[in-house]
């Protein structure tokens, strides 16, 4: 037998790859399909405002019954009020898959270039229907409309229908209508959970959420201040590996060892980059593009293990600062106390992040045994998979919150924010958060942050009592005291014993402000 | 009719006088502006001293300051006179109470503004625990004993032999009780003892094994005392066996079951117990011999050329296997002062090595005979007991 | 010396008797080549039957067969000849075994081969729980009682009061005690009544409240015989009473907690024990009438015109609030036949109603004088007790 | 501002995407990289031999120390006497991303076309070193070598070095080195969990492993039986949906609907296709190109719900059978008993499968509450994730032991195997799989298939030692009741008693051997 007949070779599209393999992107059943697609949707939406400045207005409508005989589609439906998308982008954007605007050092909710396209392919192969997209961008004039569908073989987009109609007003912003199965039913606890964790990230968006049995809930801003939007930097010298200097390299337009080391980096600058090219004992004014094979080695592992490059900037982040997750906190769980902790910008395999823990005690928060944990990365709510989170262990295990005052079951929210140009999700499904050591550790000194704030919180709170409990504590007893010795020494009265006890008490607590011993005691039988 | 003793009526009196006296102290620091203080020894172990000449538990000079504007010990304070108070009273109303009694009366509510102005109860105490704590605290701050005070309290002890004793207004032969037996009154001071024809008394742990060794005519055929405390005995029965011991001069033995639990019986007839050691100078009978069941009784000790009285057989099956916590208490006796002797160190470190029980009952299911008429006899002729 | 009375010989060689003959019948079978079978009436819940007109709980007609040859009897076919045989030899040498010695006579250890070879152990039985069953069977299968095989036990009950009895060879003056009392013997069947001069007999719960009222002299004011089975009655305090009753024909009050385990003990004195029924047409009082603390006393009941004996802040510091299990015990009661009478239903219901219990000691509390000349004289004129 | 100027859109390649997301696919760390990567290269290994027929002999080594200075480099290497891979197709084979041999409807280990495409690019990443890869097919008479690293911009193979020697012998196979940077002392207890769990699925193998301590373990063949190889086969029409059936119609060479529907599908003879297009009220000699959207939707709606078609094929399907799987628990585990149940194919979502259960119990095997869970999935192990796997929630959450007579803690070990075209993993790192409902349910009734065969195992051992049990437990007491008899009745022996009851138990259990009552008491005191 010939080798050939046994083994056919060839190649896979991503799209292809995608279709074959929706259950790793979270689309595995109609629930998780359905709330998969609203959130891919909703996090385009935001994405498209906050980080352009823009204070967000997401309308979002699930609608049933939508095409006859078929009670399992859904029609999906998501507006924003964002940039819009330039007409010749929103094929691609919409119907090929790893096509985005994502793909750069920059903080988004979206990374993969997935999310969306999954949502429309999942549609086509569920219903057959193509998406519908609506895009006007702020200056343009005219408003775009495009039906797509992917070609999975070619992962290229199939245009069915497109049109475009002149603006009567200044709108911009996107709408996607998307028909989908789903499950409502099995899909509803979620989704209502996901906006409502949304709400609390997002305090300076306006969410209206219709469902499919006309409910209509309302998420009104209730803060104008929102994160600085984030900006696109380069990579940090510390996150480098052989294959991304090659990269590097092959791109740059520098053609001195040091002019790339200076321009393709952050964090390095005259004095540094002479540094490590003795370090590296090469000539500073070789063309990068002729390093060989065996100095790309050494660069990396110098790159790797100099240790005295500026700490990675958070330009590229955007995080919400202490002020607005106190305010998320504060409007959506109405607790006792609140606080926050944004936390200085570390790094993990060269790429930037920043951890924000939020905390907040009392109110309306339930008392449980675990603290009820919000786990969001770059603004997305994590909703699955909480015990296999990297947040779940530091609040759960690594932090014995009996050091800090609290007693359980505590009525204790924990909200963890890790923003990064990369997350290290555990997988495409965005759910839970790996153990990498330098997030985890950020994580515990966040939250132990916000642990000691809670902490003088109570202890305060505590102390104002004790003064006034100890008087109290002594006085109560005075008429049993006083009864009983006149009982037994017949010559002296009750009334001057209890008197006389009386004035024992407030000689020692000068600050006490009762009266008279009935201040205290109401009876004794 | 004349209901109550005579005796009764004096022992009232004298309790009323010193109640009176020692809290009028309290009341004359109020009206002079001074922070109220009872001052008590203190009953804790580290103040527990074992008095090696008088061979007795008793207290030290430890003393603890209860003051009524200390915010721990307000409460005890207010308790402690509430308690003298009740006790008062009844002394006064001609009344017997009990313990149960006195946390009864003293029971009541304290209704008070919290701190933050909600109506809050609070009892005078909730448990009798609590007044029980505070009836001790009591007898050692006006030095009386609580049956001095007429305090009853249920009696298990009983006893039989060849003595005629004064109990209330009667005249009691107790060789006369047929197949039963004597109850001990619980004030065991005011019985007088008129003659007696024994040459040692025989306390038994067990009544069920009294009950036998009286059937079979023990204490007739070996002039003894007979006596059964019924288990852990109570405050009469050792004050009534203090009694005899030091007044009469009789011997004492003891035979409780071979296990920490029956040795700490013995403990308790002899020194006292540790928390209520200021008792002890009273109830405890540092003459106290102890005969049995040792563990070398059962094992034999080659030290000492004793051979067990049990075959192997009878070993294996009468031996109940120590369970931990008599493991532990065995460590604990060991280290008390007054098991400090070379015999009883080496009968625990037997019971240690072994970890065996062993019931008295085991060896009335040898044979009461061999009980009565082997045992007992041989270990106190062959002076087979331990101080 | 006489050691032994002249009472026990007789019974000794009476008890021997029965025994050879009943276990003659089994030795028989075995020699006939039939399967031995000890047929004895069944010991269980459904096989106990109260009888109406004679008022007390017997064995119904239900028998079980205790075969050798069925694999779940054949062990307890083991126990009870082994059992009888224990008996047997500790009446030959003029023993009075207790039920703990019994175990331990009885107990060893069979090693046999099991199906896999191994050698394994079992004892004859573990525990006193098992050979303690396996003597009810025996009684039941003699239809004799462990007091008439001269088997001791531990005991309780006190009495005193104007009477004078025969206990084994002596002649006892139950109104000469003193502060103290007499403690009835194991074996009361042999005690002999010889004059008494009381008018009732009241039994109580309570040791401690025995002795308040014993000291205050009440029974000489009220001319009652005064009796406590200090808890749950032993066997012996129970038959004591039914020979006071029958035999003198003497009233029976007895005074306990306000509470389900109170009314057992009523329950267990008046009608015999569940599990033990084969034993309550010996040991069983049907006359006895419960005297307290009912919960009428406390609450009052309209439908009665009862007025409560205690006031308000009284009840409050008194009562106690019932458990789970005894709001669970109540229910259980309720069903019993002897408490459906009207009354006893509506005091229950009162309980069941305000989860209150009440302890004697809270009337003793309320004053000794109360309890003794207002509402146990009271109760008994105006006849305020259940029969 | 313009929109241009705030995004720049661009696509990715498949290399880049996995480039960036390496921990999707399981290279999250070094521990797990080394680990994931020995077990890539193993089951290409067993790929490429059992899946033709060929009894495998796989030598797998692991050395350490082998770079100066770089202690935390492995050199894996791994070699199969398999079929080998033609040598236009190696560069592809091993250093291009979703390019594979296996993306056909037949069951291989390997099935996503990523995983030793993931070791040679983590391999680059680390440690710079190309793969290195010896192959030849059966019929060649020359060896082909390569070395050869990924172009991760293009997703394209570079190859390094290449060269071709003449055989000397007629070896056929593959040889694969690999450099990694990797984490032994961690991965270690995985590693080899992973060898013993491939020896129970493959016994048919042999497989020499050395670790980097020079520990060699050798799992010795223990059979020469196979499982059939598998055969590719045409898609089943419930697994249809609408992107499938245009891909199909787009491929066919097919001129007719009844042509198109008989050839492209498997289960559909000339009556079932007639039936089908009545149902469609379309003609059968339309062409199938010519399909609208419309009647595209309609047939895919059709095929899903039509219930006559004939049960999926198996022939895609490489299950072991009930004997290879016996084989190898009792080889690996040496239990007492072992039982196996090979279920009938099933389909899901269009894919063939088949699950196999296997249950060994008691012998060396250590009790514990929860049964010992070895998954496997087209003969893979798996080990990590267990809680999440459907096969997990069968065996401790749908069964109830007890009722098979199990007493915990047991001496008990349950084997699943799931075969199919498509294994619905939860992630890309093959460990856990979905709750698809087909599947449990063949699950749940294949353990309780073995599960009775226990229980009838069990319940005829019981039976066979009550009897013996039942005379043992009567004259064990005779000794004690002859004596208490004869000393109560003074006039009857102890002797003569003794015997009189041991007539009297033999006469009732006849089948009980002993001659005396000795036979049975050793001693009574």
């Amino acid at each position: 037998m010939s080798v050939q007949q046994l083994e056919r070779f060839r190649s896979l599209s991503p799209a292809e790859f995608f279709y074959r393999n929706k259950e790793i992107a979270g689309f595995s059943n109609p629930a998780r399909a359905l709330y998969q697609s609203i959130r891919e949707l909703v996090e385009n939406a935001l994405d498209a405002t906050d980080s352009y400045g823009i204070l967000p207005v997401i309308k979002v409508s699930i609608d049933s019954g939508v095409i006859p005989d078929k009670p399992e589609v859904y029609l999906i439906s998501v507006e924003d009020n964002g940039i819009g998308i330039p007409p010749d982008n929103i094929p691609q954007a919409f119907a090929q898959l790893l096509y985005s605007s994502k793909y750069v050092l920059r903080q988004t909710r979206g990374m993969f270039g997935i999310g969306v396209k999954m949502a429309v392919l999942y549609s086509q192969i569920t219903t057959g229907k193509p998406v519908e997209v609506l895009s006007s961008t702020i200056n343009s004039s005219r408003i775009y409309m495009f039906r797509l569908s992917i070609d999975i073989k070619s992962n290229k987009p199939v245009i069915h229908h497109k049109a475009s109609f002149k603006k009567s007003n200044d709108w911009h912003g996107t709408i996607v209508k998307l028909f989908i199965e789903g499950d409502w039913n099995r899909a509803k606890s979620k989704v209502y959970e996901y906006f409502k964790r949304t709400a609390i990230i997002a305090p300076y968006a306006t969410i209206i959420l219709k469902d499919p049995t006309d409910n209509v809930v309302y998420f009104k801003r209730s803060t104008t201040l929102m994160p600085r939007p984030p900006k696109e930097v380069k990579p940090h010298p510390h996150g480098v590996d052989i294959e991304l200097l090659k990269m590097l390299i092959s791109n740059t337009t520098t053609t001195t060892l040091k002019e790339f080391l200076m321009e393709e980096f952050q964090g390095i600058g005259e004095v540094t980059s002479k540094t490590i090219i003795e370090l590296l004992k090469l000539d500073p004014n070789k063309d990068p593009k002729g390093l060989s094979n065996d100095e790309i080695e050494l660069l990396a592992k110098v790159l790797k293990e100099f240790n005295n490059f500026k700490p990675p900037r958070p330009d590229s982040l955007s995080y919400l600062g202490e002020e607005i997750i106190k305010i998320g906190l504060e409007s959506i769980l109405k607790p006792e106390f609140v606080a926050a902790n944004t936390r200085k910008p570390g790094v993990y395999e060269g790429h930037a992040f920043i951890v924000e823990v939020g905390l907040a005690y009392g109110g309306n928060i339930p008392p449980s045994e675990e603290p009820l944990l919000l786990r969001f990365a770059n603004k997305i709510p994590l909703l699955y998979d909480e015990r296999s989170d990297v947040s779940w262990k530091v609040v759960n295990q690594n932090i014995d919150w009996s050091l800090y005052e609290v007693e359980k079951p505590a009525p204790l929210a924990v909200l963890v924010h890790i923003c990064s140009t990369k997350i290290p999700y555990k997988g495409v499904g965005k759910e839970s958060i790996a153990d990498v050591p330098e997030i985890e550790n950020e994580i515990e000194k966040g939250v132990r942050e916000v642990a000691r704030e809670l902490k003088s919180y109570i202890v305060r709170k505590r102390k104002e009592r004790e003064e006034v409990e100890k008087a109290v504590g002594i006085i109560k007893y005075i008429p049993d005291i006083a009864k009983s010795l006149s009982s037994i020494v017949n010559d002296v009265q009750y009334n001057s014993l209890s008197n006389e006890l009386f004035k024992l008490v407030l000689k020692k607590f000068k600050n006490v402000k009762f009266k008279s011993v009935d201040d205290v005691v109401v009876s004794v039988e | 009719m004349k209901l109550t003793s005579s005796v009764d009526v004096k022992v009232r009196k004298k309790a009323l006088e010193v109640l009176r006296d020692r809290f009028k102290e309290l009341v004359n620091q109020i009206l002079a502006g001074e922070n109220p203080t009872i001052v008590i020894p203190k009953r804790t172990l580290s103040n527990t001293v074992y008095d090696e000449g008088r061979k007795l538990l008793l207290l030290g000079p430890d003393t603890l300051s209860r003051s009524f504007l200390d915010v721990r010990e307000s409460k005890k304070f207010m308790q402690t006179v509430l308690m003298a108070s009740i006790i008062y009273n009844a002394l006064t109303n001609d009344e017997y109470p009990t313990i149960r009694d006195l946390f009864y009366r003293g029971k009541h509510t304290i209704r008070y503004r919290g701190p933050e102005g909600k109506v809050l109860g609070e009892n005078t105490w909730d448990s009798q625990r609590e007044s029980d704590s505070i009836i001790r605290d009591l007898e050692v701050f006006i030095n009386m004993l609580r049956e001095e005070l007429l305090i009853l309290s249920k009696e298990k002890g009983k006893v039989v032999g060849n003595m005629r004793i004064r109990s209330g207004d009667d005249v009691i032969d107790l060789s006369k009780m047929g197949h039963g037996a004597y109850s001990i009154e619980p004030t065991p001071d005011l019985i007088e003892f008129l003659d007696v024809d024994a040459e040692y008394v025989l306390i038994v742990e067990k009544d069920a094994v009294f009950q036998q060794l009286h059937r079979a005519g023990f204490w007739r055929k070996y002039k003894a005392l007979l006596i059964t405390s019924a288990g852990q005995p109570d405050r009469a029965t050792r004050r009534f066996v203090r009694r005899l011991s030091e007044e009469l001069k009789l011997p004492i033995y003891i035979l409780t079951d071979s296990d920490p639990y029956g040795w700490y019986i013995y403990s308790v007839f002899k020194i006292g117990s540790i928390t209520l050691s200021y008792e002890s100078e009273r109830l405890a009978t540092p003459w106290l011999r102890f005969l049995g069941v040792m563990p070398s009784d059962i094992f034999g000790d080659v030290n000492i050329k004793k051979k067990p009285y049990l075959s192997e057989s009878e070993r294996r099956n009468y031996i109940i296997k120590a369970k931990e916590r008599d493991i532990k208490r065995a460590k604990e006796l060991i280290n008390y002062k007054w098991f400090q002797t070379s015999r009883w160190k080496a009968e625990i470190n037997i019971f240690l090595e072994k970890e065996a029980k062993l019931e008295i009952e085991a060896l009335t299911s040898k044979g009461l005979k061999f009980l009565m008429d082997e045992y007992i006899p041989r270990k106190i002729e062959v002076k087979d007991w331990m101080d």
